[in-house]
């Protein structure tokens, strides 16, 4: 199976063959690298950009209004913070020139904590990225999502934020989420489309013949039914909240798990549909928990669907302090563990109706 | 910052060959005049607008004529990376007045009437929005156009193959170039063996807001700041139409033809201040293009007084019953900020994708072609 | 009675000669301008910037750890969106340091709209403010605030935001609620400290003998008392609040406003006491309604008084849309307004029990 | 970018005098060597104990020891605006050595012990903070350390009413420079009548990761953007501790003297590639400073091989021992994170209310005095 950092590359490679992609750039994107996470290696248009996070974000629309199709990459979103207002820009240009201009751009970034990557590589970017209108925003935490959902975010007319978890890249599709056309041995598609250590002037990616599958933005997923608890999730917290699901039914707890999957636009339908079911909703992610995304889908939750709360619903979310500390410690009393999350869902389903 | 730019025309970098050469044919300067003139005309009607209380704010370029009537008579104008991409600043009047825009759209957005073309009542006058013509949306950030104008210099230097002759330009104050946005310009634009045909342009009043450049910027010119990336530049004084229009026709050559880039920075004037926050009113000690040109122009016996003054009295007339139309025009309705949050198609896609490599498929998906 | 432009350079000039600013600056800061809104005529310490926001907030974040006392300006909030990542690395020296350094600076800005500002004159800060941890945020709602808020934000050793409502600016002090020291006569006092119009060069400020006054960081105020709703709000919403708060009182609701003023930290204590009484809520500020401060503090509050509301808790905000235009409409349609405040409040009075 | 810079010693600005003159004394010598070595050791130390897991991560210096050895040993050291401010990134391994800070709290920061000095276990190895040495807290956004630069140059300008002798520090690599952070520096720092005593240091390897800055770059030298804005500059062999201690010096004493900014860039080595992430494996076809050096200093029977193999051993042996106590030493709570959010009293007015005008109410009020 395909990893996720496997499934970007797959993607891309897709993009720039079938769906006009014509860069994919930042820093350290193109040859020898191909990202600091391989996400980029063997592009055909992949190149290496200066040291510039504004240059990259301005280029990229830049290219956008000129007709291409770029796909950016900020290395860390720990380092987008110096140009929110480009990005604010560009969510912008369609509507303040009352749709004369679109700017069909991906910017593509790696988030969140779990590699213990310190301050400065451990940032969430879900809840500064969805305070900026005119993006739509998505997050895999799969390969075949993360395939699917580029897919579309390339397909676009308008700028797309795809915010790869760094703790999910190496992590592989489960044995139904196939990428379609991808070879059953893993190691022989490692073989095709991994670049070798040392030398590769010489390297070519031999793609495997990899069909369209287009995750339609704004849908989720739900990952596992059940009857007492909600949790709306996404990311890196998806595989926590299955976990935690897990442990939880121990007790008879039976949780479904729902994986929002685009927090721009979101399937409400989805949250809603489950929170009428089970009446109890937990929101979970690992950015800080003041201002939070979840905060925004709690209070809408509450807003519409008070009277069908059988329990106070509840956010867990990262700590509100300045970084997330490099010892393991620190980085786990940072973000939102299995056991905590764990704990969350039996309170929740102990409330009676 | 040096103070005898008036005597500077080019600076030691400036290429390529001598200014002296190629005067204008009588016909170009009519026609400098008269875009010069109804941009001014224009700007006037706008201030006194925003004096009468038609329209909530007041930006734009009086003072800057003699350049952008220059910039605008030889623009490549057209859609897609096979014309010129223009990421204008507020000051751009006499730009699109040359270009041909209709000074009747530029009141209705100085109304923000629903009518307005260019933003629909959203955005301040003089920020444009035309993509029949390239002209990205202007927007207020100091200094943001500089770093979107390299990727647009990139689809034009792929357009066509290679072959295309379409070029970016990119406009600014000199005080703006303070932040770090102009560096990244300078450092994309230049990179080696990706050099790209990029005009920037930094028209130089000498103030931001309230705020003296001098009193900020060491640098001798500014255009001195391309030097070290190996960017040829030229220092001119913008005030006077003769010599902007030749520098800025040999920079656009020299851009086209070599598709490298180039910095021009005009001296120019700001007749009315900053803005309509500072009181738009008129400032008599700086140069005044348009009057130093009509005395050339009355001189050298190409127009009379009284013919300028006729001209002048007939646009301001025109403008004034136009603007009074203007007024009736209706405003937006409220609901309409729901609007345009989201394309519904490639609108970008349509002229491009066919330099582009691969079709488009958000255009097609979305049914655009 | 001063109005909050002129409390503001009162509170500069104290800040000047009793409590160690060494440093107001920022883009026409200095003279001859003293500031787009005024805020800084006069000053001793006031001078002008480069164009650069980014070197004005490093510079102050600097100046700081040199062991000066900079007050710092951004022209308009709306171009703070290129800093955040400074406004962040500020936030996080005393934390990633362990203590070992801190930053004590003032980061003032005039935010929000009601000035046909257009686009870019418009924007709200304080739900990006509330997402930077490390730093104090305070908005002030009239002069006397503006003042003592000011005062409090200079001594503090941290970083701290003053966020002006440019809406407010010219609004003056109620009856009682003038700046100890500060002369009866509105005339005099403007005579005294407001430049004259054109030539400025031999013009002095005329200081007035104004007293210490701190308003403690993280203490709301109760602007009205009532029984049957409560409205946490800061900034320019509260004037709105108050005149909402009249209208539903001629159909017998009592709403209590609540003025945070403080933002981070935030009187939660008041809330709570005040929400008890209720049991009705309703949060309003102008910031975009997704990932906004007011649903963390819904949030917050359905998870511990979830029993004690009698309504499903509310928020009022800014439309959740790229910009505000300039069209009168347009604004109005952007942000809160008085009918609808009063609506809301009504709507919340009328659940029962 | 150029690639003769080996030849290349001063550029043409490098002010004053030539290079030639004044030789080290055999003790600087000396010390220049045991400080690079005992840097050496560290690192090598440092890169040992990520690969055995003691330690999620590192970067480091390794290659810049001739530049940085001399740095640390020229800095003016001390607490406050009378001293000189260092902004550091993660390469200074070598100038902290110099200064005399314990290489076992290096190890404490690289295995994220609760007794980490710099950080608390918070922050990667070489993410130095000392205030008591103004040592700022190194953090790993790249190039904001020159916005910050400005502020404490204005701190020591006016120190002691502008007869302080302090100077601003700041380091940074070559692909860095192309934020617009490098160029905010240089503007600010060249303000007429208002320069800066600030010395930014370029320390040049010529990469980025794994990009090629003469890919990127269209500067003959990084140090060429300085000309614009009136800066005087150097561009040096930083792999040779006599030129760099030497230039590195006559940089320092004019800025310490003439109050203004100077841009040293220096080319450097990257010998154990970017960091861990990249394998931090040694990198055979670079220059090695100190084995250069130490073939000099047995060339000219300054220290004996045996001599030189005996010291390396002895810190080698050093090092190894106090890893294993670093390993011993606790790890931080998770509650722990919930410290230092907020600073109780003002830590920076300490040693400076005397020289900023005006008493530090907030350190007193916090009863910090
Ligand atoms: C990023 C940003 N900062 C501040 C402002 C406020 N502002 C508008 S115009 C201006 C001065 C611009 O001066 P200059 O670049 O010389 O252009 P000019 O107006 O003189 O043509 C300032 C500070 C802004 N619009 N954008
Ligand atoms: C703002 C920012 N962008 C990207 C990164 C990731 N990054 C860390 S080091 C580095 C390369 C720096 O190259 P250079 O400035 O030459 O310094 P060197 O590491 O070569 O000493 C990059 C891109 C970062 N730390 N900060
Ligand atoms: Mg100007
Ligand atoms: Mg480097």
């Amino acid at each position: 199976m395909a990893t996720v950092v496997q499934a970007v590359r797959l993607a891309l490679h897709v993009g720039e063959e079938r769906l006009g992609v014509t860069d994919v750039f930042g820093q350290d994107v193109g040859p020898p690298l191909g990202g600091v996470f391989t996400q980029t290696q063997g592009l055909r248009t992949a190149w290496n950009s200066p040291l510039d996070e504004r240059g990259i974000v301005g280029t990229a629309i830049g290219l956008a209004l000129g007709g291409q199709r770029p796909v950016a990459e900020i290395q860390f979103c720990d380092y987008a913070f110096n140009s929110i207002d480009l990005l604010k820009l560009a969510g912008g240009i369609c509507w303040s020139s009352a749709g004369d201009w679109n700017c069909p751009m991906v910017l593509m970034t790696p988030v969140g904590s779990g590699i213990r990557g310190s301050i400065y590589h451990s940032h969430s970017f879900d809840a500064q990225a969805t305070r900026i209108p005119g993006w739509k925003i998505v997050m895999p935490s799969n390969p075949l999502d993360a395939y699917g959902l580029l897919l579309s975010a390339i397909a676009d007319p308008n700028p797309v934020m795809f915010l790869v978890p760094k703790a999910l890249m190496r992590a592989k599709a489960g044995p139904n989420e196939r990428i379609p056309g991808e070879p059953d041995d893993d190691r022989a598609l490692s073989r095709m489309i991994d670049a070798p250590l040392g030398d590769r002037s010489r390297w070519r990616a031999d793609w495997p013949r990899v069909e369209d599958y287009f995750v339609p933005l704004g849908k989720a997923r739900i990952c596992r039914e059940g009857r007492h608890v909600t949790v709306v999730t996404y990311g890196r917290m998806v595989p926590v909240a299955m976990t935690a699901a897990e442990q939880a039914a121990t007790t008879g707890v039976e949780t479904e798990v729902i994986d929002l999957r685009s927090l721009a636009p979101y399937d409400w339908d989805a949250i809603v549909t489950s929170v009428r079911k089970t009446n109890r909703v937990l929101f979970l992610n690992e950015d800080t928990d003041v201002t939070n995304f979840g905060e925004h889908l709690l209070r809408r939750t509450v807003e519409e669907l008070f009277y069908e709360l059988h329990a106070p619903p509840r956010l867990l979310a990262g700590a509100h302090v300045p970084g997330i500390g490099l010892a393991d410690s620190l980085e786990r009393a940072s973000v939102p563990q299995v056991e905590k999350v764990a704990q969350s869902l039996r309170d929740l389903a102990g409330h009676a109706a | 910052m040096h103070q005898g730019f008036r005597n500077v025309t080019t600076s030691p970098s400036r290429e390529p060959g001598p200014v002296e050469e190629g005067a204008l044919s009588t016909e170009l300067l009519l026609r400098l005049h008269d875009v010069m003139l109804r941009s001014r005309c224009l700007e006037e009607r706008l201030i006194r607008m925003n004096k009468q209380g038609d329209g909530f704010f007041w930006v734009g370029g009086p003072g800057e004529e003699a350049l952008n009537a220059s910039l605008g008579l030889l623009i490549h104008k057209g859609q897609g990376p096979l014309y010129d991409y223009l990421h204008f600043h507020y000051r751009s009047t006499a730009t699109l007045a040359a270009m041909g825009a209709d000074p009747v759209d530029v009141m209705r957005q100085m109304k923000n009437t629903a009518t307005d073309p260019f933003s629909a009542g959203r955005n301040f006058v003089n920020h444009y929005s035309m993509r029949r013509w390239n002209v990205v949306p202007v927007s207020s950030p100091i200094e943001v156009q500089f770093t979107m104008a390299p990727g647009t210099a990139m689809a034009n230097k792929r357009a066509n193959g290679g072959a295309g002759r379409g070029i970016t330009i990119v406009t600014g104050g000199d005080a703006g170039t303070a932040e770090g946005d102009f560096a990244t310009c300078l450092q994309w634009c230049a990179r080696p063996g990706q050099e790209l045909p990029c005009l920037m342009i930094v028209e130089n009043n000498r103030w931001g807001i309230s705020t003296l450049t001098e009193g900020q910027h060491a640098e001798r010119h500014i255009a001195d700041r391309c030097k070290a990336f190996g960017i040829k530049s030229a220092v001119i004084d913008g005030n006077d139409p003769e010599i902007a229009y030749r520098e800025v026709k040999r920079a656009m050559d020299y851009v086209r033809s070599e598709r490298r880039p180039f910095l021009l920075e005009a001296m120019v004037s700001r007749l009315y201040g900053h803005s309509s926050a500072s009181g738009a009113n008129f400032v008599p000690d700086e140069v005044d293009c348009l009057v130093a040109f009509e005395k050339k122009l009355e001189d050298r016996k190409i127009l009379t007084r009284q013919a300028m003054d006729e001209l002048r009295a007939r646009y301001t007339e025109q403008l004034l019953e136009a603007s009074k139309r203007v007024r009736e025009e209706p405003q937006p309705r409220g609901e309409a900020i729901w609007e345009h949050v989201f394309a519904e198609t490639n609108l970008v896609g349509e002229t491009a994708h066919e330099e582009s490599n691969g079709a488009d498929p958000g255009g097609v998906r979305n049914g655009s072609h």
